[in-house]
């Protein structure tokens, strides 16, 4: 069946690394979008130095970063305190992996059967997706708790507990789109959402599933310790949270793991709520594109909130993520579920 | 045909009691009472979609269902919740939510003076009310009609209840329930006994199988059944020997007096008898009792009703007056008429009781007609609605009542029933003559009453401070009285009977409803049907003589009922000292009557303090403290002791626990290893 | 084969790792060893066409039962305690008993092994008889989980619930409402 | 293929490490782990039966397994939290008292 038996390896290899890089230059170029958006929104320029209008100012950090000296707290637990800002970096990286991020496509004819643009297509996806970020939390909490440091120590705590409580409306919010989809692969339920209402309305579940979005919106920035969500490193009230007592590479790799994070939530939302790659008049093989834009505009979204909503206070978190968000979501998956069975049968 | 509209209908009034209990509270009045109105017409409009749908069907065809899940199934036994629409309960359907919404809207004005809480909780009662009696009518199979009939009894406690803080009112909800259950018992009895026969729940089902058998000779097991349900209708429509719960009843507001103990509820029993028409028609027996209880109980309450003083209960006695002659009709089988005496008396009497509400509403709470008079100039369009619906319910020529009790006067008569006739024809002289004595004591005469009478606080909504004269009823109680009143006029016109020249369409109308389900048997049914026919006056069954017969008696009642009115207006307003002088002459008689035959007290010496006494001394003193009480305490004791040998085996380590746990599995396993 | 090679490396993991959290002294490690050995038995899970149970396996166990584990350890940072005067001399730590155990651990251990004897087909392959494609449906298990298994269901939810009251009442301070 | 035995084999010594670590560790969040350790061994064989048996079922009572795990974990983290709050300690054998 498979007449080029080398090629096919050799452009999922490309994929994997096509994916791996992007991840990396996407966390540099959100710095430096972070910096400049929140310049703008503070009336500043932001950084302008580095580079033409400071383009290259990521790039600075991380040289910086890489030539501090590794600092590591006395009485600090070895193995762990090195494990963990890996173990967040791998997480952040793997979750992606089963994400779409276009449609199929033969690359102009170059390959005899279509190949999916993403890295692996599992017939569970969107568990893995959740599994994998779930795992994203032991790094923090490692961090805190392994740096021997109460800030650290809090932070962490506050890790832990503030992801197991969105965990649980994130899961319920994704598992309405799966009632809808009726599959869990991530690519049929984009592929549900290809076509229209009514001829214009494009049919992404955002339109079915306004409440659900919200919830999967907000619950993802308290799964990527965002602010307003940004507990685990509130800096006004630990230090700086869980990585207090980190330098260097190591703590290079924790805001690394958070944009990254922040990019595979935004996917995932694209790939769930927005259609993916679908998008009214923009032909399949350019889905990619539209695929980029609705990830940009989300993650714009992510950093004009961080700028505008002030933080808040624990218990309000705690409070809002078990009396409001949670009841909200089950409420959505319930109506969701009525709603799926009285229009299949 | 089925459609999936029906479900709406309770549904509506459903949704509208769930946010006024949750939220009404924190609701204005105009937002709570407004929504409960809209969801009744909103109601009323599928109902009218639905009845539509209905008409547009061929005649033996017309049936509307919808299951909407499968209820219990047992064995071999299933029941399905289904709700069904046929001519019969289409006409229930458009009485209840049209009638029931009039009177949410006419609530409205009339509850105004509650605080907003007490507003929604009694909107929201009104509204489940409404849910459970559409249930009752749609109900396709006995348990879901059962359903209704319990719900609406609860509803009706909770609103003749509803100023709970008064004693009075609290102990009349008490007892409609209690009598009520007695009713409900031997309802259920019957249930269980037609179960038992034929295996199925579903009415169509047991009046196929009915069908199929020959009418009952004597008084056999089917009869018991039928009467165990009649005496289930008579708990709910207020028939000897239940009837006492009505007249209490009126301690509820005005307007549930009109819609549950006047319009709609108090008739469900006529409505199960017809809806189980064939079942009854092979029970002669019980009908026989049917139509006797019937003619005795409207001739009872109407003397009753002749020297009431309450305004509400004169009301009340003569809507159990009137059912007695709705009992009267199914008895002898002339259901048609029953279910048009139904439906016209739900407009009149709807009508008269909003009239006397609005009269209340006027006099802030007073309702002793002894205290009233001369209020014609000051409340016109209550007084107007208000002679229109009396003259309706007495039956003068060409008004709804007419039509309706005279159909089911010439019935009984046609039957062959002409004592049953003589005794509702007296009934009618009787409502003429006390509908008159009402009218005239309220309206003509000189005014008898303190203007704002401070009665009214003890009734809940004494007005805050007011002008000297009373106020005629405001606009949206006004409406409600004006259509109804329009209504106790036109609704007679659907059932012109034959002697008129009308071919008494109701009655062509509702005939399939009371003929076994067509589908079985095409021959019975026909044979049935033609029976059912006859029963409710099709034209084509009328012969010359028919004719006659009917000009004749409608002629003679036409008479009885002017002929009423005119000695009521020749006491009562000539001579009132006649009315005085016959009192005193017939002192025992009257005394008699103001006691209401001493039913109540009968009851209470005979049945509810023998039973108070068991309770209290064999049930309470000796089952509950002895027995039950004993056991609770010797197993207490019995367990302190044996717990302290067994303490012995607690030494509190949980790893010893784990340990004699994990001799146990490596017992266990080895057991099932070894054999 | 790839398979049979994917499950010797996993299960060794799983067997190691749960070996290696109770040889631990400390909690935290423990616990971190145990989320590496419930992975291991996702992959097994995975290796035996159950991808959705594994899944389950990673976010409800590793993901968060083991938060969980890890807040509480966090929480109250327990002292090592073994060698205190009343531990040593507790009656449980009697030379007897601990004979006893072990005594009852061999025996377990080799009535487990003589259990394994008598499974039929002992030897015959797991995925011989059916193909994973059925039992890896999730649709199928969703059917039959909320059908067959609808009672058991409702009562799981019911513990869960339960269990949430439990937990709230029994972690509270007596002070706080 | 894996011989159905295999997995019962590492199940079974799975099982027996949960159950030593029961019987052995002196640290309740310690046993409560092992504790898992079995359940999870169990899990392991029902989901091999299943396979083996090639219905769902196994899969199925591993689900009901999970949430007994976790009502059962979130429980004993709850006692263990209440119990260190009076006792200052860890030690099953601290609490061998039955009320206080």
């Amino acid at each position: 069946m498979d007449s080029q038996p080398l090629l096919r390896p050799a452009v999922v290899g490309l994929m994997i690394f096509i994916v791996f890089n992007a991840l990396i230059i996407a966390s540099a170029i959100l710095v430096y979008a972070e910096r400049k958006v929140m310049g703008f929104m503070q009336q500043r320029h932001g950084p302008y130095l580095v580079g033409p209008y400071g383009m290259m100012q990521p790039f600075a950090d991380i040289l910086k970063l890489l030539f501090k000296e590794e600092l590591r707290p006395k009485g600090a637990d070895k193995w762990l305190f090195t494990l963990a800002p890996v173990l967040a970096v791998v997480a952040a990286f793997a979750a992606f992996a089963t994400v779409p991020f276009g449609a199929e496509t033969t690359l102009f004819g170059l390959l005899d059967q279509p190949m999916k643009l993403g890295v692996a297509d599992v017939n569970v996806g969107v568990l893995v997706v959740f599994a994998v970020t779930s795992m994203g939390v032991y790094g923090i909490v490692l961090a805190g708790w392994s740096s021997n440091s109460k800030y650290a120590l809090f932070g962490g705590l506050r890790a832990s507990a503030q992801m197991i409580s969105y965990e649980l409306s994130y899961a319920t919010a994704i598992a309405a789109v799966i009632l809808l989809a009726g599959s869990m692969s991530v690519r049929e339920v984009v592929d549900a959402q290809s076509g229209y209402w009514l001829g214009f309305i494009p049919k992404w579940y955002i339109f079915l599933q306004p409440l659900g979005f919200m919830i999967y919106a907000i619950a993802g920035v308290a799964e990527t310790n965002r602010a307003p969500f940004d507990f685990p490193e509130a800096e006004q009230e630990l230090v700086a949270g869980f990585n207090t007592e980190y330098s260097s590479v190591r703590f290079a790799l924790f805001p690394q793991a958070e944009y990254i994070n922040m990019v595979t939530m935004s996917a995932v939302a694209t790939d769930l709520y927005l259609g993916g790659w679908h998008f009214p008049f923009v032909p399949e093989y350019l889905g990619w594109l539209a695929f980029l834009a609705k990830v940009s505009f989300i993650l714009f979204v992510y950093i004009w909130m961080r700028w505008t909503v002030p933080r808040y206070r624990y218990d309000q978190l705690m409070k809002f993520g078990w009396k409001y968000l949670f009841p909200a979501s089950v409420i959505n998956l319930l109506v969701t579920a009525a709603m799926v069975l009285y229009f299949n049968a | 045909m089925t459609s999936p509209l029906i479900a709406l209908i309770p549904l509506l009034p459903f949704a509208g009691f769930v946010v006024n209990a949750t939220m009404g509270k924190r609701l204005p009045k105009s937002v709570s009472g407004g929504l409960a109105s809209l969801v009744m017409l909103a109601s009323f409009a599928v109902a009218a979609t639905l009845v539509w749908q209905l008409a547009g069907l061929a005649p033996d065809g017309r049936l509307i269902t919808q299951t909407i899940y499968r209820w219990m199934s047992s064995g071999e036994f299933t029941l399905d919740v289904t709700l069904l629409v046929d001519p019969l309960s289409a006409v229930m359907l458009l009485v209840i939510t049209g009638i029931g919404s009039l009177i949410h809207i006419y609530s409205t004005a009339y509850m105004h003076d509650e605080v907003d809480s007490e507003f929604a909780r009694y909107f929201s009662y009104l509204n489940l009310f409404a849910a459970f009696m559409l249930v009752l009518v749609l109900g396709s199979s006995l348990p879901v009609l059962f359903v209704g009939w319990e719900g609406v009894g609860l509803c009706s406690y909770l609103l003749i209840g509803f100023w709970f803080k008064k004693k009075s009112a609290a102990d009349a909800g008490k007892k409609a329930f209690v009598v009520n259950r007695i009713g409900d018992y031997a309802f259920l009895l019957g249930m269980f006994a037609l179960f038992a026969m034929f295996g199925t729940l579903e009415m169509r089902g047991i009046a196929a199988a009915v069908a199929a058998q020959p009418v009952e000779a004597g008084f056999g097991v089917l009869s018991i059944a039928t009467l165990l349900l009649f005496v289930g209708a008579t708990g709910k429509s207020a028939q000897i020997p239940l009837y006492t719960w009505l007249p209490d009843a009126m301690e509820g507001p005005t307007p549930v007096s009109a819609l549950i103990h006047a319009a709609t509820m108090v008739t469900a029993g006529v409505y199960m008898i017809g809806r189980n028409a064939v079942l009854f028609s092979h029970t002669p027996e019980t009908l026989q009792i049917v139509a006797v209880v019937g003619a005795a109980t409207a001739l009872m309450a109407g003397t009753i009703g002749l020297v009431q003083n309450d305004i509400k209960r004169v009301l009340a006695y003569s809507t159990v007056s009137q059912l007695g002659l709705m009992f009267l009709a199914m008895g002898v089988g002339a259901y048609g008429a029953g279910i048009f005496h139904l439906y016209t008396h739900a407009f009149f009497k709807a009508c008269l009781f909003l009239g006397s509400g609005a009269v209340i509403h006027a006099l802030h709470g007073e309702q002793d007609i002894r205290n009233m008079g001369g209020l014609k100039k000051y409340l016109p369009i209550t007084y107007w609605t208000f002679v229109i619906g009396s003259l309706a319910l007495a039956g003068f020529p060409f008004l709804a009542g007419f039509f309706s009790k005279d159909e089911l006067l010439f019935e009984a008569f046609a039957g062959g029933h002409q004592i049953l006739w003589a005794v509702g024809a007296l009934a009618s002289l009787l409502t003429a003559i006390y509908m008159g004595r009402l009218v005239f004591l309220t309206f003509h005469g000189e005014r008898r009453h303190d203007a704002p009478a401070a009665h009214g606080a003890g009734h809940g909504h004494g007005h805050g401070a007011h002008g000297g004269h009373p106020h005629d009823a405001p606009p949206a109680m006004a409406l409600a009285l004006i259509v109804l009143a329009i209504g106790s006029v036109a609704a007679g016109y659907v059932g012109i009977p034959a002697a008129l020249g009308g071919h008494n369409a109701l009655g062509a109308w509702l005939a399939p409803s009371f003929a076994p389900p067509v589908a079985e048997g095409a021959a019975v049914a026909g044979a049935e049907a033609a029976g059912a026919a006859e029963g409710a006056g099709e034209a084509e069954a009328h012969d010359e003589e028919h004719i006659a017969l009917e000009r004749t008696l409608m002629g003679v009642s036409s008479a009885i009922a002017i002929g009423g009115l005119l000695v009521a207006a020749f006491i009562w307003l000539q001579r009132r000292e006649i009315a005085a002088n016959m009192a005193r002459s017939f002192a025992p008689i009257h005394r008699l009557l103001l006691n209401k035959y001493y039913v109540d007290e009968l009851y209470d010496a005979t049945i509810v303090q023998p039973v108070q006494a068991v309770s209290r001394e064999a049930l309470w003193r000796g089952v509950d403290v002895g027995v039950i009480d004993g056991a609770v305490n010797g197993v207490g004791a019995i367990v302190g002791a044996s717990s302290g040998v067994l303490r012995r085996l607690q030494t509190g380590s949980v790893r010893a626990y784990a340990g004699s746990l994990f001799i146990g599995v490596v017992l266990m396993l080895g057991y099932y290893l070894w054999r | 084969m790839p398979e049979s090679v994917l499950f010797y490396v996993l299960s060794g993991l799983a067997v190691a790792a749960s070996a290696l959290v109770i040889g631990q002294r400390n909690p935290m490690y423990s616990v971190l060893l145990l989320i590496v050995s419930f992975a291991a038995l996702a992959g097994l899970y995975i290796v035996l066409d159950a991808p959705f149970v594994a899944m389950a396996q990673m976010i409800i166990y590793a993901g968060a039962i083991m938060v969980l584990f890890l807040f509480v350890v966090m929480l109250l940072n327990a002292p090592q305690e073994d060698g205190a005067e009343w531990d040593r001399t507790h009656p449980l730590r009697r030379p007897g008993v601990a004979r006893i155990g072990i005594l009852l651990a061999v025996v377990l251990v080799a009535e487990l092994g003589w259990a394994l004897t008598k499974v039929v087909a002992l030897d015959t392959p797991v995925g011989a008889r059916a193909d994973g494609a059925l039992v890896g449906s999730v649709r199928e298990l969703g059917k039959v989980l909320f059908t067959d298994y609808a009672f058991a269901f409702e009562a799981t939810s019911l513990l869960i619930l339960v269990a949430m009251v439990g937990a709230v009442v029994l972690a509270r301070k007596d002070g706080d409402a | 293929m894996i011989p159905l035995s295999h997995y019962l084999i590492v199940s079974a010594i799975l099982f027996a490490i949960g159950t030593a670590g029961v019987f052995l560790r002196k640290n309740l969040i310690t046993i409560l782990l092992s504790v898992e350790i079995m359940l999870n061994a169990v899990n392991l064989s029902f989901v091999a039966f299943g396979r083996f048996a090639g219905t769902v079922d196994g899969q199925i009572i591993t689900f009901f397994v999970m949430t007994v795990a976790a009502a059962e974990a979130a429980v004993g983290l709850a006692l263990v939290i209440a119990l260190f709050r009076t006792r200052e300690s860890l030690n099953p054998d601290a609490f061998t008292t039955l009320k206080w």
